[in-house]
């Protein structure tokens, strides 16, 4: 994938990890740059590349229990992204 | 319907909370509240503090969104949620809930559905630090995700 | 599981009464609080006070019978009940309750089963005042003796 | 009835009244004297012997409405009362 400044910003999504993700993962926020596949792929690609292009531990992020937000709404891995948007993964939640 | 969110480091107080609540409407008989405590869970190793991790503006936006729903459903005259982040002692407080509304049956119903689904909505994580210095993640807890389903029939 | 029962002219803080729940048991996680309010119903003459006449005695005798049914029913950790009595203005707080638990359903479910009983079962009596000078006796609601039966399923 | 003092204080029930029924009867609290009937009439005696002796108002005793407590705990018109005993009739109960 072309990581490489102009490129990514043009055509980039801001991935956004928390929680126990977060910490498993070492990253809690990171630019990801869409030109070097489809423009506007699925969650479940992005996921997949993601996994392929880092260590075994991001496999954390197959899990069943990984939630999905795109632009702050919770999806499923069905959605997809395009250029500028914020997608995030996390844990279930336990506020309240 | 006049709704209130706020998500802070800092401590509230009900009493003034529920005095704003009482100047949003006139005809307020009924406020139901809930106050959400840090409980010492630990049996052998007692709870040090608490860690309250969010997703800023997400938790603001599903907050509002579970309190406009509550606010459609029933008939109420004032909602205010506070939740707070960042580092909490056993027994702080971490939320507030307050729902205001003319007779109470709905300001407990009201305010029973925005905590049930704030519970499984809203992007708060809590990390719990024990006195030995072992520290985790708190896992979901089954319970939640059924205490919504009593509001879907 | 430690009950307090209070009928007093005086008014109240919930601030204050929720850090003495907090204080009578290890374990907590969730208080539902009740806050009852003089509401203005007058639609064309406005309220201007209410009088909150009791049977001494029976009042604090029949809330505790509701409280300690409450604490039988549900695994509770501290409640805590505080009635007014005397003369009151629109907006002030009549009665005040607070249930305390490890976790909220049975904080809800105790805070709501003690408001339907102590609304048909203490002895209580309001009597309002217009500005036009009017008073009556407020009359009981249908709403009220329904309200207890879904305790009774 | 004997109302005289020594034998009122001997076998005498204290009978209160609340809110709109005492506005509605003008009395708040009295003795009644049980020595000149039954030892332990029932409430729904007490009650016809009231209203008997006393002005028209007192028909509001009759009420289905009227709530009826013994030593301040809520009973039917069947129960009885004795010497020393406090009965007390209210409109429904109005708080909270």
């Amino acid at each position: 994938m072309n990581q490489s400044g102009a490129a990514a910003g043009d055509s980039a999504i801001t991935v956004r990890l928390f929680a126990s993700l977060r910490e498993a993962l070492g990253s809690s926020q990171f630019q990801f740059d869409l030109s070097a596949i489809d423009e506007t792929p699925t969650v479940a690609i992005v996921r997949r590349i993601l996994i392929a292009t880092h260590d075994e531990n991001w496999r954390a992020l197959e899990s069943a229990d990984v939630r999905i937000a795109v632009n702050q709404s919770v999806v499923d891995d069905s959605a997809r992204v395009q250029s500028g948007d914020e997608l995030a993964f996390f844990p279930p939640v336990t506020g309240g | 319907m006049t709704a209130q969110v706020r998500v802070s480091e800092n401590d509230f107080s009900v009493d003034i909370e529920n005095q704003r609540l009482l100047k949003l409407s006139n005809g307020i008989g009924a406020i139901a509240n809930f106050v959400g405590v840090v409980r010492d869970n630990a049996t052998e190793n007692a709870l040090k503090s608490m860690e309250l991790e969010h997703y800023p503006g997400m938790t603001e936006r599903s907050i509002q969104d579970v309190v406009q729903r509550a606010g459609q459903r029933w008939s109420l005259l004032g909602i205010s949620v506070i939740h707070r982040i960042g580092r909490l002692s056993p027994g702080d407080q971490i939320v507030y809930v307050g729902v205001a509304s003319a007779h109470r049956q709905s300001a407990f119903d009201g305010c029973g559905f925005i905590m049930d689904y704030l519970k499984t909505e809203a992007p708060f994580w809590k990390k719990e630090t024990l006195d030995s210095g072992e520290s985790y993640w708190v896992s979901a807890r089954d319970d939640d995700q059924h205490a919504v389903q009593k509001w879907q029939s």
